[in-house]
């Protein structure tokens, strides 16, 4: 145990990257693997699980309290990091990446270090198709939209028919969970599941797996410290795609 | 190092299946996650404190890691009596279950929804940052007998955990054990704060927080001393453990059986490692040990 | 790291080099060894504890080092009135008279042999291991009142040092502002202890003691931000400070100054070590950041 | 502050040195410069320094309740010890070594290192001299006894003036602190106090050097921590051979 007191950093750049989500530059680079994570201390707000963008970078969408006071900040604002926390993606060999919606950011690591080859990006609209342009100059991008406005009409998971999964030694996923539970499903009843690497969120506090709240089923697993990223095997039959506890530690469908 | 006989052992009238519980609050939010630990060598475990009404706990930070221990302020988040469903899969299982309330009718509500449905319960009268609970009750002996009375009345074990930030832990103890107790657990983590200097603020969503880990253990040391010689019901040590001699050392100065929490931080597997350090079949029988440094 | 404006600071009506001084107790016993921190970058020096008698201290071991601070249970050793001797040679220098006793008559009768001789007294009401002195009355609110209004009769600069052994330090500390102290100093050690497992007792002489070090300095944070609410005389924060920044977040918790004690086991240097890094010539005023933390 | 818990240690050996001193073997090595000492944990007792007389040895006398109790221990006992602790002698080229009574014991190391050309060893009488036939085999021995019952009859002092001290390049010196006092007055004389070595005795609490017990005028050194052992240089005009502090602080002739 030796000190992780969050580290304060001063926001240097905010970036809006979609009409919902911004990117939240900092001065320090944080030395972490693709898909680890920090817990964000907004001050007077909450701490919050983010993942990290870039060694020195999160990547945010407006949801609540806490997001909603870091979109309400500014460049020069302090706010504290403590991590990285989790055990991020271990990947080799080629690697198709499937994301959705914020849930790309996580992934984005991944595509910056020349890991991902493949990318399957999905959003519910063209505007919130998030890091397209920087996937497309480093992987094979395709795109999918709910809407229509922008590749595929459709949800991300109908892309997954255009590529050979064959070709991949795994593919990482991070998204909405129902999302990613349609991913799952794919992937097992093509037989590799356990190629499968999925970034889950569930509520956490600590970060550090002491307190017990991201903990799921059946295998007690803590996503904070297990994971949050799990193969598709180790989710087949569990909580996955079915429900999670919120701040209680009440079961919640997902 | 001295080394115990391994095998089952029963403390303040519950059987556990070795002198190891998990501390409550440690991964004690799921009874996958209770389950996962007594697989990997736990005795026992305690649940999460379950009070009268859901709670979130308070806003982050609401831990953080310092040198040698760790700062929490969860605010003893509980999904309150839905949590009976997390123990439906540990039936028969050594789990007790750690309940807390602001008054001794609380008490009363809460260990009814418990009471037979685990192996016994764990008073919380010691959590330091949880507005009128815990700690705030804790230190006073007469409201500590009442709670305690209330929550035994079901004629279940009944353990209570006790706070260290009192002038004197003993006095608490008494109260415990007149009120019926069946084993007092010492100690819950120390109050303590930290604030961080670039931002000007205290770390914690909560401000207050308490220490456990490392950095407390001779406190731990100290209250189990105390407890030893003003109850005599069992005393069950707790604070700061990470080794097998640490055990030894809580036990010699009176615990008759230890809870771990912190430490799994280093390690979740930290009861096995343990064990396997504290049992050996040359072993002595604890009972020779407990309370032997107050010769 | 926010950094001071060097020079000379007034704290609970005595004048000080700089924020830092000697805690009480740490290389206290004679004129030469104060004399010699000061030379080293103390802004004042706090001098071990002296009572009504002269008194050899408890058995030893009187001092243990544990993973990150010291138990000690010296048990007040002292030569009584001839301490006096020791301050000659410190005339005019930022000493302050530690004394203890057993009753408001014995603080006043050792008040009454340093009053006037240094500049000023601080009062032990903290001690956790010497019976019948120290944390015995430092956890009753009335006699803390008392032996403050004792020794304070002589109209000299008093402070009163506190443990963080009770429930409720604010409550201790306004009993001292009450009793006319000019300033409340938190905190004294944490009572602790150890066992020898393989001699089966407790390593202290004593049995019991007090830990002091980095393992207590988030207690120590956590009682001065309760005294900066609870009090209106400045308080003066003491427990495991080894860092500049670690003065800067006592002060923010709303310490005016601070006590070092345990830190010189790593450096006799340590108060200069800190100076260097707390004061700059571009540095802010300690009262921009006194107390910040409650904002 | 790394843990420095007692360690306990089983006495394996008892040696009768001399009809006052015992040695005690205990079964633990401990790396130490010539002149550290340990703290000796009597349970029950006390507990009080003690040179090293090897690395898994101390030499005692029997004074008061802490070396009584020692003297009434059996082999398998069990002691604490924490240290080593002190500076030690630090020695290079020739080292003249003058002991007297049970302070031979810290340099019976710079012997058995072979780091003492010659020794001047001195005792009440014949039985009391300390380790001479170790120091015979290693060292030039010269003796003196108060009583004449062996070597030179009077002090030890009185033996330096039959070696030449520019010989040697340190003059390192333990016993009783007149002795020791006269020692320095004697190469102060010889204007060679800053060669002088003193292993200094004063009362000891901690022995790391926080407490404050054995702290020395003028400088406040202290002699845990600072010392033992100091030059004569430092130590001419001091306390030293004058007066030393009890366990109360108060000051009393020596
Ligand atoms: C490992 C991990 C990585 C994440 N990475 C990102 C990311 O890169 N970008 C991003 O925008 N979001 C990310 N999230 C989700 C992010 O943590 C939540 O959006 C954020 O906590 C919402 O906080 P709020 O106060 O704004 O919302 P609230 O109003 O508090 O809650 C809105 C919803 O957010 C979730 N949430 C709230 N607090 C927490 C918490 N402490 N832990 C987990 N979930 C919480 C809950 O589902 C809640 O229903 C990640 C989550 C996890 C677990
Ligand atoms: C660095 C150092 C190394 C020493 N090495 C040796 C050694 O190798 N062999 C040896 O026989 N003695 C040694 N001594 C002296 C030894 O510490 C005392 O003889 C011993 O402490 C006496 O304890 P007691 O309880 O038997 O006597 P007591 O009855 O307590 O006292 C007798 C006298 O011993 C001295 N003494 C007692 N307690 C202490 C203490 N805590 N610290 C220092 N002096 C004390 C005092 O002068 C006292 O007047 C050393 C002392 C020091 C400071
Ligand atoms: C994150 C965390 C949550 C805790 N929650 C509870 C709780 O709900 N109820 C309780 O009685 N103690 C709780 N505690 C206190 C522990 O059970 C234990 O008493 C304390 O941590 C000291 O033991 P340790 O040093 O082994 O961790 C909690 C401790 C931590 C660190
Ligand atoms: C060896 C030792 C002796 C002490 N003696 C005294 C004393 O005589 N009077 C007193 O008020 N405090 C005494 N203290 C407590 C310190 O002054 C201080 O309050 C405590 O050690 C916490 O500060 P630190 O962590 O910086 O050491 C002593 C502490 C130690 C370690
Ligand atoms: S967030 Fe606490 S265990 Fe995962
Ligand atoms: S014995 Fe404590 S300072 Fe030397």
């Amino acid at each position: 145990m030796h000190e992780q007191m969050p580290a304060p950093v001063a926001i240097t750049e905010i970036v809006e990257e979609t009409p919902s989500i911004r990117t939240f530059v900092f001065d320090r680079e944080i030395a972490a693997r693709p898909g680890q994570f920090v817990m964000v201390w907004v001050p007077g707000v909450d701490e919050v699980p983010m993942a990290l963008s870039s060694p020195s970078s999160i990547t945010v969408q407006k949801v609540g309290d806490a997001t909603a006071a870091l979109f309400a900040m500014h460049e020069g604002d302090l706010i504290g990091v403590r991590g990285p926390y989790g055990n991020g993606f271990t990947v080799s060999g080629r690697t198709l990446a499937i994301g959705g919606g914020v849930g790309v950011s996580p992934l984005l690591p991944l595509v910056t270090t020349g890991q991902a080859d493949t990318f399957l990006l999905g959003a519910r609209t063209a505007s919130e198709l998030l890091f397209a342009d920087r996937i497309r100059e480093a992987a094979t991008l395709m795109v999918a939209t709910d809407d229509g406005t922008a590749g595929h009409h459709g949800f991300v998971t109908q892309l997954i028919s255009r590529v050979d999964l064959a070709d991949f030694a795994q593919i990482c996923v991070c998204g909405p969970e129902v999302m990613m539970a349609a991913v799952l499903a794919i992937l097992d009843r093509e037989g590799c599941a356990e190629r499968g690497r999925f970034s889950l969120h569930r509520y956490m506090k600590c970060g550090v797996g002491v307190c017990g709240s991201c903990c799921t089923d059946p295998h007690g697993l803590r996503v904070c410290r297990d994971g949050p990223v799990f193969s598709g095997d180790i989710l087949l039959g569990s909580e996955f795609g079915r429900y999670a506890r919120d701040a209680t530690g009440s079961r919640h469908r997902v | 190092m001295v080394t115990l006989y391994p095998g089952p052992v029963e403390v303040g009238g519950i059987r556990l299946r070795n002198h190891l519980l998990l501390a409550a609050g440690i991964l004690g939010t799921t009874g996958a996650s209770l389950a996962r630990i007594l697989a990997s060598g736990a005795g026992g475990v305690v649940t999460k404190s379950i009070g009268p009404s859901p709670k979130e706990g308070h806003p982050g930070p609401c831990l953080i890691v310092v040198d040698g221990g760790i700062i929490n302020a969860m605010g003893l988040p509980n999904p309150s009596a839905a949590f009976t469903e997390e123990l439906a899969a540990l039936q028969g299982e050594p789990v007790v279950v750690s309940i807390f309330g602001g008054t001794p009718e609380e008490f009363r509500t809460v260990a009814g929804w418990f009471a037979g449905r685990a192996s016994g319960l764990e008073l919380n009268l010691s959590c330091p940052h949880a507005e009128g609970y815990g700690a705030a009750i804790g230190s006073d002996p007469a409201l500590v007998e009442e709670c305690t009375r209330a929550a035994a009345s079901y004629g279940v074990p009944t353990w209570v955990k006790l706070t260290p930030n009192v002038a004197n832990i003993g006095e608490i103890g008494a109260a415990a054990e007149r009120g019926g107790a069946t084993a007092v657990v010492a100690v819950n983590t120390v109050k303590a704060m930290r604030i961080s200097t670039a931002l000007r603020r205290p770390v914690l969503g909560n401000r207050f927080g308490g220490l456990s880990g490392k950095a407390i253990f001779p406190v731990a040391v100290r209250c189990v001393y105390d407890l030893y010689e003003a109850c005599s019901i069992p005393v069950i040590g707790c604070g700061g453990i990470s080794t097998a001699d640490n055990v030894v050392e809580l036990m010699m100065a009176g615990a008759s059986a230890v809870e771990i929490g912190s430490a799994v931080i280093d390690d979740i597997d930290v009861f096995s490692a343990i064990a396997k350090d504290l049992y050996g079949p040359d072993g002595v029988d604890a009972q020779e040990i407990v309370g032997c440094a107050h010769a």
